[in-house]
């Protein structure tokens, strides 16, 4: 009875959120301010104790057994293909569960204050509540296709939190962008789908769902062969959603968003989700080291790739993000590399620090009345305290600074690339090198906004001022997190028992036993899951060696870092002068550019895209040669045999006469010579 | 040689009563008109309606048989009396509609009822005729009368041109009309139907006379169901003539003109198949193809409704080919002939009525709706904004309109389905997709009428008419268009039953 | 009562024929004539209901028989019925009278009485189509369609409102009178009108392509299949808002309809050879007309060709010969008749206060007319197939089912291409979205617009309501129509077995069992 | 030398042709219907002739028929064609041109 | 004998009527037209139609023709001048196409069917006066009806459109 209601509870952390959407919505004008916000907030922690009390008891739960699902009813059927309406809580899905409810839940307390004078108050909570609720389906959807539904409801939420402030065109865009992007990136998602499908179909029986999670574990044998394809098109959407390579253009622009907005959605939570997708299907990446070498190389690209945009952004957001969009690409490498467990590892923490950074500068640009320049900041030391020290505690978790949160995780990862046979030195070395840019670009962001002389107006100055307590709370709490949450994932070679890993095992130990049990030309791809996870699991015991030496290796380079931005940007400015002039300053302009990618996208598809649509197909094809030439031509045609017969009626009784004559002859004639 | 035959006279009056009435009532009004001082204005008209009822109820309460009467000269079957009723019917109406501009200058004619019912005799033995003489005179007595209806209105230049074109040119389709018959009498030795049918079954045919004679009435009943090449009267003498004569030629003289057709294409079945099937099919097309693609460029209505009626002759002439149609081999050869046979000639008959109806309330609101002076008289566009200004009018015209394009579920529809039908069982599909087509050519001049009645904004001459009656009239023809649209089984079973006794 | 459930479906039928009647005639004040129409419409409505609560799902076949003999003593009769396609589809006709004449309470002043009699005479037809069991019958209603739709454009339409009736018009009958033919033809082989009868006609091969092409072409022509589409924008732009919601919601699924109860299980000879390339047809269709619609400056035709795109999918997943893609077809007519029909609706909204449709004269309404927008926006994310909204389910069903398909050649490649539309969808109807109503509210004339009114939400929140109750609950219609869908195409599955390349399970025959799915269902249970 | 049967049909045809080219080619309206009268004369001679030949009585009748049509005719006719003078001055069908395309 | 007559009429019959039909004066014509009506009648007399030649002379030729004269003579000038410009001979080709074919036809048929003798030799009494009315009041009774409708029509028309506008009695 007890679990009974504990599975209930499922749908309801789901549920929770929308009602307080719809609420929210539905009433908008109506419900005063401070009712909107404490309902939107209160709907949210409600959702978050549903999911501590769901977690606890899997806790309560012996390993192996560590799944409770909830079947609200059967969406769609149809003779053998079915697709069920339910949710599901395993290790891997509470732990995102608690993150997203969490971290959520902090960020509207956040928005109270942030949001405070806005005049989409309501509108603003009801878009969060709906992202929760939508997010909350992504994590804990039972199958694939609840999965994108909640995929496409966070779509459909960070469109319309980007493009909040609509009056803006840019913002506008910016959100149209975001989603249209995201959808081309579910345009290959969907084709797996179907992939999955069409080699499951075939053994369904209509009595359990064709995406069910379960399911697709269950047959994995039977998705074996098409695995390479199945996980790559999964990958492409996984690529829209969590912005890597080609499809990360999407996140910078998304900066235009509230700044809460840009902490929970583009942070802390949506944008991982491709990440615990790629997680999610752990059983089917394994079986193909293809994807998997694929998922490593983009991850590890878009890591390095975008910090060393990062390096020259002026805009404080900007910077954050492309530090996202690097962050992504290490769990993007860890999954690639079959450190699953590693990767959510680092979404957790990123979700922590990368949160509070977004939060702290949301503090700081209130404080700065909207300016997110940071060349017109510094010296904010003084006037925020609480919101410096903060944030220099995220700044070090990110770079990685034993013992914060960041040390554990990204270390981890870059361990898991450095030894597993999916990584290798090179992919360690890349990544080695963007942790240190990482760490430089963080310090360049504190040291502009933070230290210094104020640059700003003395209007704007006059204003600067700490945040309320609902803002800086939350900045608190994550700041905390960001420091000891690393530590349940503490490694065995420095004597700790990696809580968290362990915790994940069952989810992705069972993707192994498919894969072991799987057709035999997979095998040797299980051989290497099996590695990777043997690796793991008693790399305490022998050579830790290397292992100290990396870590070692990664935390002196992080600290180098920083003192490095530190350096340059405090003491020797001009030194950034001489390097932004380097070889002409090029370099500093492509970097500056972004790549020049979005130039590049909008020359080379939207817009021969639409003048082709416009010209040829519409003006073209459409008005042109149908409706011109075939359906007006042919309508010519008979109205011009239509006049010339009109010719022959002219009136003259004789010609009349003539032409009846010759009826008569050319009938005469026929029978005549037919006899 | 048989003797002076009027004592036998007494046993024929029965069937013959129908055609003595009408008869007499065209001399009686004659009589009337030239000595009765105290006329009103529509009492001719009422004696004129009278005579046609009569002679209708007559038909109905009179015997049924099927008899051959005047030794032969005529007989009279259910297929006589279905076309006395049509003729009749059509008169009626004719009739009304001519009352309704009776009095406008020009047009009082009181010669036109015992024109007019001399016309239907003429009709009615024409249909009824079984001797190549009956038929000769029964189509004369049509033809010249309404030669005197469409060029006898004084002062009006364009009728009486109209008038001469047509009996010049009848004259001369009439001289090769002749010239098959004699062509055929020459064969049969008798100028009686029964004489060349017994001459046909003898057996050896003679290739010329048959087969030019023959060839040489088609040509001649063709002129006169306005069959390309020999239609081009057509549209002048309807664009000519006063609208309540054109619409009486264009419904009864076609019925008229196909009641002998089809009556010919039985008696010389199988022979025509030779004579008559090839060119004619040939001739069908064309009639189609011209009159549609023609009346798409017309901007005068009556002339567009004149050239829609030579596209209707072309669908009929497509009944008539499924009639002859060489009938397919096999031992049911001559079942299928029947079968094929009872099913077109119903065609026929059934689309028959149906158009002349349909046509029969577009023209008798033509008729009131332009006054017949001249081409501007009749110019489509003076009908903008018609549905406001008498939406009565204009709501029986749009029906008539898209009856004629043979829209369902007006009767225009089950009229080309039973042609087409019969076209396609007799395995002539090609001609039936031809059909299509035009009736889908035909679509867009018909819709013209119903955009500037009804889309178009009205302007200050739009129409001047105050005559209710033919409205009216418009209105009830336009009520059975849609019922023998939605229930065309009785008319139809009626037509059909017509040809059960006959042997194809 | 038994008076009327015992010919419940000519009651249904003809009811609206009544209604427009007394219009002409008896009612003959306008205030008056616009209750009493929606009162007829929301009867017909209810009365509807009657047979969505009987009909057994299960049982599947013809239900509701009604069959009087009308012409040739018995060979051609008055024969309705109805079966689970034909009930999803009467429903949605039935449900949108009621919300088409509240919509057009002030949209239109000029001759009220004509124009709802032409409303309620076309939803008579309509419905008429759907219960024929009679191919005369049928081929009756069918293109009795075309008059009151022709007047309602031509009439009450707009610039070029005569030629885009005429066009209509022509267009539509083209393909018809090839079916008429066909039609002729088959009545002569079967010697009877009833679809039965047809069914059991043996027809050779090359006749099978022929009529198939004959009845494809009148049917692709409703739809509009690519490249016979050029009516439809000009139809929609021209007619009234009523007109267009009629249109977009009920006719063009005459179309695919006809495909589905005609085409398809008369000629599977026909079908297995012209499915490559009506499938062809279809994807180009659905690239081309979201690409076209992408570039379009009035907000009305861009959601013309929306329309085009989207039936592009629903004809794909009919000739994908699946039981899913078919469903799934079945399933989208519905979605789109709702957000189109909705979509329709709220571009009349905004026509009747700005009297213009041009994406460039707006920009910013949000800000003026927030509750607007968001239907605007449902409506959109509707269209665009946004998961938990009707659109997704359709679209999916059909993407997986074509994918799916054995019998279709390169299916996959087919599928891959359809999907691209569901992104372009995204992106036309978004910056549609963004143009009309975000940015700044810059045109003065914008300015003032007086938001929804109470009258408008009534109209337009039936439809959201079931855009979304279907996006959760598909099985409402998919249950209804399972059955069904395997009847109507058991004489496609036989050629399909017969040949080489047999179908698998997921066409309509189970490979294991090797019986219709519908069975394997039960087994399920 | 015997005459037979053909040699009167084709005299009649002769004169059939005559007419009907005359009818062409002749623009005067009263000079086309005696086109028109011969045209039937001829026809007349084809009656008599074939009525010779089966020694049958309907020629004879059919032609006396023929005469009389072809009075009524020619009397409206010329009617008609007086009423026209009256207003065109002109018998030309050439110049008859109230009706046409 | 019989042979002679034949060629001698027939000849000037078709003569008359190339004459009628060549003549540019109507009055010329006309009277050409009689004297080729008056062959025929002589045709007709060699045809075993002593009845029919007499109608011939009587009413044709005498009446109808006369009729003809008379409305030549009434509507005078224009008419005796006939055609103001002479014929187009480009047309001349064009209007040549059907006689020649049909009179290819004719001579072609004759060559492969030679000529056809005349069947029996009639009885005697055949065309006369006496037995042609037998037959009309006869067999033939209901033509004989007819044909007076016809004419009865042709007087009405005759007096309808002689007569001029005529007033409406009620007015």
């Amino acid at each position: 009875m007890e679990n009974h209601a504990t599975e209930i509870l499922l749908r309801w952390i789901v549920l929770v959120p929308l009602l307080g959407a719809a609420l929210n919505g539905l009433l908008n004008r109506r419900l005063p301010r401070q009712a909107a916000g404490l309902l939107a907030c209160a709907a949210v922690g409600v959702s978050f104790v549903m999911s501590v009390v769901v977690f606890l008891r899997l806790t309560n739960m012996p390993v192996e057994a560590r799944f409770v699902s909830d079947t609200v009813a059967t969406w769609m059927s149809l003779g053998s293909f079915r697709v069920d309406l339910a949710f599901a809580m395993d290790p891997l899905s509470g732990v995102m569960a608690l993150v997203v409810t969490g971290v959520g839940f902090l960020i509207h307390i956040y928005s109270l204050g942030y949001m405070a004078h806005d005049a989409g108050f309501q509108r603003f909570f009801t878009y969060l509540n709906l992202f929760i609720f939508a997010m909350m389906t992504l994590v804990l959807g039972e199958n694939l296709l609840m999965l994108f539904v909640g995929w496409e409801g966070v779509g459909l939420c960070s469109y319309l939190l980007i493009a909040f402030w609509f009056t803006d065109e840019a913002n506008a865009a910016a959100g149209k962008k975001a989603f249209i992007v995201n959808r081309v990136g579910d345009f290959g998602f969907l084709l797996g789908i179907f992939l999955i499908g069409v080699h499951l179909l075939p053994h369904m029986d209509g009595s359990e769902g064709v995406f069910s999670f379960q399911t697709m574990q269950h047959h994995v044998n039977f998705l074996a062969p098409a695995a390479t394809a199945i996980c790559l098109l999964l990958f492409v959407g996984a690529t829209g959603k969590s912005a890597q390579i080609p499809l990360y253009i999407w996140l910078p622009d998304a900066m235009a968003g509230p700044t809460p907005v840009s902490a929970l959605i583009h942070a802390a939570t949506m944008v991982t989700a491709g990440v615990y997708m790629v997680a999610r299907m752990n059983f089917l990446f394994v079986l193909t080291p293809t994807a998997m070498a694929v998922v490593a190389a983009i991850g590890v690209a878009t890591a390095f790739f975008a910090s060393t945009i990062a390096l020259t952004q002026n805009d404080i957001k900007k910077v954050l993000a492309y530090s996202t969009v690097s962050q992504l690409g290490y769990m993007m490498l860890a999954c690639g590399v079959g450190a699953f467990a590693a990767g959510i590892f680092h979404v957790m923490t990123h979700a922590f620090f990368k949160a509070l950074l977004f939060l702290g500068s949301g503090s700081v640009i209130h404080a700065m009345s909207n300016e997110q320049d940071m060349r017109v900041m510094g010296g904010l030391r003084k006037k925020l305290p609480v919101t410096f020290w903060t944030f220099l505690a995220g700044t070090f978790a990110i770079a990685g600074v034993f013992p914060l949160a960041g040390f554990f995780s990204k270390d981890e990862i870059l361990w898991k690339t450095f030894s597993s046979a999916g990584g290798g030195v090179l992919p360690w070395v890349i990544g080695f090198l963007a942790a240190g840019m990482t760490a430089f670009y963080m310090m360049r962001l504190v040291v502009l906004t933070f230290f210094g002389q104020n640059r700003a107006t003395p209007e704007v100055q006059s204003h600067i001022h700490e945040s309320p307590w609902t803002m800086t709370m939350p900045l608190v709490i994550l700041a905390v997190l960001s420091v000891v949450g690393g530590w349940i994932g503490w490694p065995h070679f420095m004597g700790g028992a990696n809580w968290f890993e362990a915790w994940l095992e069952p989810v992705f130990a069972s993707a192994h036993g498919a894969a072991a049990h799987g057709a035999h030309d997979v095998v040797q791809a299980a051989g290497h899951g099996a590695a990777a996870v043997h690796e793991t699991a008693h790399a305490a015991g022998h050579d830790t060696t290397m292992e100290w030496i990396l870590a070692g290796a990664s935390l002196l380079w992080g600290l180098l870092g920083l003192a490095l931005g530190y350096f340059v940007y405090m003491k020797k400015t001009d030194v950034a002068e001489s390097v932004r002039n380097l070889g002409g300053g090029w370099l500093h302009r492509i970097l500056l550019n972004k790549y020049y990618v979005d130039e590049a996208y909008d020359g080379a598809f939207i817009r021969p895209g639409f003048a082709f649509s416009k010209n040829v197909l519409w003006k073209g094809i459409d008005a042109g040669l149908i409706d011109g030439l075939l359906v007006n031509g042919s309508a010519l045609t008979v109205a011009i045999f239509g006049s010339v017969i009109r010719i022959f009626q002219n009136g003259m009784i004789r010609f009349y006469a003539w032409s009846f004559t010759i009826g008569v002859t050319v009938y005469v004639l026929y029978l005549s010579f037919s006899g | 040689m048989n003797d002076i035959l009027i004592p036998q006279l007494g046993s024929q009056v029965g069937p013959l009563l129908p055609y003595l009435i009408v008869a007499g009532g065209g001399l009686l009004i004659m009589l009337v008109d030239a000595f009765v001082r105290t006329l009103k204005k529509d009492h001719l008209s009422y004696l004129a309606m009278f005579v046609l009822i009569g002679a209708v109820v007559v038909q109905i309460i009179g015997d049924q048989s099927d008899t051959q009467l005047l030794n032969g000269m005529m007989i009279t079957s259910d297929f006589t009396r279905f076309f006395n009723f049509l003729f009749c019917g059509i008169g009626v109406m004719t009739i009304i509609f001519a009352t309704g501009v009776y009095d406008r200058e020009g047009d009082y004619r009181p010669e036109f009822y015992p024109l007019i019912l001399f016309t239907i005799l003429g009709m009615m033995v024409l249909a009824a005729a079984n001797d190549l003489m009956t038929l000769f005179l029964g189509l004369e007595t049509m033809s010249l009368a309404t030669y005197i209806l469409v060029g006898g209105v004084r002062g009006n230049i364009r009728s009486s041109e109209a008038g001469f074109k047509y009996l010049i040119l009848g004259g001369f389709s009439s001289a090769f009309l002749l010239m098959g018959m004699a062509l055929l009498y020459g064969f049969a030795g008798g100028t009686g139907f029964n004489a060349i049918a017994t001459a046909l079954d003898a057996g050896e045919i003679d290739v010329l006379l048959v087969g030019l004679g023959s060839a040489l009435m088609l040509v001649g009943f063709g002129f006169k169901v306005a069959m390309v090449p020999f239609h081009m009267w057509t549209p002048d003498v309807y664009d000519g003539a006063p609208a309540y004569v054109t619409g009486f030629m264009a419904t009864a003289i076609k019925a008229a003109g196909f009641a002998i057709l089809v009556r010919f294409a039985i008696l010389m079945q199988p022979q025509l198949a030779f004579a008559w099937f090839p060119v004619l099919s040939v001739f069908a097309v064309l009639t189609m193809f011209t009159g549609n693609l023609v009346a798409l460029a017309q901007n005068n209505i009556k002339r567009m409704l004149a050239w829609s009626s030579i596209a209707h002759a072309g669908y009929l002439l497509l009944g008539v080919l499924a009639m002859i149609s060489p009938a397919t081999g096999g031992s049911d050869m001559m079942m299928r002939a029947k079968e094929i046979g009872i099913s077109s000639g119903a065609a026929i008959l059934f689309y028959l009525v149906g158009y002349s109806l349909m046509n029969l309330a577009a023209f008798g609101l033509v008729n009131i709706l332009s006054h017949n002076k001249g081409e501007e008289g009749e110019d489509i566009n003076r009908y903008a904004g018609l549905s406001r200004t008498r939406p009565m009018a204009a709501a029986s015209m749009a029906v008539a309109m898209l009856s004629l394009a043979g829209i369902p579920p007006f009767v225009g529809f089950m009229g080309k389905f039973y042609l087409f039908e019969a076209v396609v069982r007799a395995g002539l599909i090609p001609l039936a997709i031809l059909g299509v087509i035009n009736s889908l050519i035909s679509v867009y001049y018909y819709l013209r009428v119903i955009v500037v009645m009804y889309m178009k904004p009205a302007e200050e001459d739009s129409y001047h008419g105050t005559e209710w009656v033919s409205v009216v009239t418009s209105s009830v023809l336009i009520l059975l268009v849609i019922y023998m649209g939605v229930q065309p089984q009785a008319f139809y079973q009626a037509a059909a039953r017509v040809f059960l006794g006959i042997t194809f | 009562m038994s008076l009327i459930t015992d010919h419940i479906l000519t009651w249904v039928t003809f009811v609206p024929l009544l209604g427009s009647l007394a219009l002409l005639t008896v009612v003959r004040k306008d205030s008056l004539a616009r209750v009493f129409a929606l009162a007829v419409a929301l009867i017909d409505f209810v009365l509807s209901l009657h047979l969505w609560v009987h009909y057994d799902d299960k049982a599947g076949g013809f239900q509701f028989v009604e069959k009087v003999a009308w012409l040739w003593d018995g060979k051609i009769n008055y024969h309705l019925g109805m079966d689970g396609i034909s009930l999803v589809l009467v429903m949605l006709t039935t449900f949108l009278g009621p919300i088409i004449i509240l919509s057009t309470w002030n949209a239109v002043q000029d001759r009220v009485r004509e124009f709802l009699a032409f409303l309620l005479f076309l939803q008579t037809a309509m419905l008429g189509t759907f219960f024929a069991r009679d191919m005369l019958l049928f081929y009756v209603f069918w293109e009795a369609m075309l008059i009151p739709m022709y007047f309602i454009i031509g009439i009450w339409g707009g610039q070029r409102r005569i030629y885009a009736a005429v066009k209509f018009f022509i267009f539509t009958m083209v393909g018809s009178v090839f079916m008429l033919v066909g039609i002729l033809y088959l009545f002569f082989q079967a010697g009877s009108m009833d679809l039965a009868d047809f069914m059991q006609v043996p027809l050779e091969h090359n006749a099978q392509l022929w009529l198939f092409a004959a009845f494809f072409l009148a049917f692709a022509i409703k739809v509009p299949v690519f490249p016979l589409h050029t009516w439809l924008p000009d139809a929609h732009v021209e007619a009234p808002t009523a007109g267009s919601v009629v249109l977009a919601g009920v006719l063009l699924k005459m179309g695919t309809y006809g495909m589905l109860r005609f085409a398809m299980p008369l000629f599977p000879d026909g079908v297995t050879f012209f499915a490559p390339t009506i499938s062809i047809l279809a994807v180009i269709g659905i690239i081309y007309g979201a690409l076209v619609a992408m570039v379009q400056p009035d907000v009305k035709k861009l959601v013309a060709y929306s329309s085009v795109s989207h039936l592009g999918f629903v004809v794909l997943g009919l000739f994908s010969l699946t039981s899913l893609g078919i469903a799934g077809g079945i399933f989208t007519m519905l979605a789109h008749g709702l957000s189109t029909g909705a979509l329709f609706l709220l571009v009349g909204v905004i026509y009747e206060r700005r009297h213009t449709r041009e994406i460039s004269d707006f920009g910013g309404l949000a800000h003026q007319m927030p509750v607007f927008a968001t239907f605007f926006m449902i409506a959109t994310l509707a269209s665009i197939g946004l998961p938990g909204m009707a659109g997704f389910i359709g679209e999916f069903m059909i993407l997986f089912g074509t994918f799916s398909s054995t019998t279709l050649v390169s299916a996959k490649l087919m599928a891959i291409l359809a999907a691209t539309g569901v992104v372009l969808g995204a992106i036309y109807m978004l910056w549609m979205y963004q143009r009309v109503f975000l940015g700044k509210l810059n045109n003065e004339k914008n300015k003032g617009l007086p938001d929804l009114s109470v009258r408008e939400v009534v109209v337009l929140l039936p439809i959201m309501v079931f855009i979304f109750w279907l996006g959760v609950r598909p099985g409402l219609i998919l249950d209804r129509v399972e059955t069904s869908i395997a009847q109507v195409l058991e004489p496609l599955n036989a050629t399909l077995l017969h040949q080489e390349n047999a179908p698998a399970h997921h066409t309509l025959i189970d490979m294991e069992t090797g019986r219709p799915i519908t069975s394997m269902r039960q087994e399920s249970k | 030398m015997e005459v037979t049967l053909t040699h009167y049909l084709v005299l009649a045809a002769a004169v059939f042709l005559t007419g009907m080219v005359g009818f062409i080619v002749r623009r005067n309206a009263i000079v086309m219907m005696m086109c028109v009268e011969l045209m039937l004369s001829s026809v007349n001679i084809v009656f008599a002739a074939f009525s010779r030949h089966h020694g049958d009585a309907g020629g004879h009748v059919f032609v006396l028929m023929n005469f009389a049509v072809a009075a009524a005719e020619a009397a409206i006719g010329l009617a008609i064609l007086v009423e026209i003078f009256r207003r065109r001055r002109t018998v030309n069908v050439d110049d008859l041109k109230a009706l046409m395309e | 004998m019989e042979g002679f007559l034949f060629w001698f009429l027939g000849t000037l019959m078709f003569l008359g009527g190339v004459m009628m039909v060549t003549q540019r004066s109507a009055v010329v014509g006309a009277v050409w037209l009689a004297f080729s009506f008056i062959c025929a009648a002589g045709i007709f007399a060699l045809l075993n139609a002593p009845f029919l030649a007499v109608m011939q002379i009587l009413v044709y030729a005498g009446a109808i023709m006369v009729l003809f004269l008379f409305v030549i003579m009434m509507l005078q000038g224009p008419v005796l001048e006939g055609e103001r410009k002479p014929l187009n001979k480009g047309l001349l080709p064009l209007i040549a196409i059907p006689p020649l074919a049909v009179v290819l036809m004719v001579v072609g048929w004759i060559k492969n069917n030679g000529t056809r003798h005349f069947a029996q030799a009639v009885e005697p009494g055949f065309g006369s006066a006496e037995w042609v009315s037998r037959l009309l009041l006869g067999k033939y009774l209901l033509a004989f009806e007819l044909i007076s409708i016809v004419l009865l029509v042709a007087i009405i028309g005759a007096l309808a459109i002689g007569k001029g506008e005529r007033k409406l009695p009620w007015k």
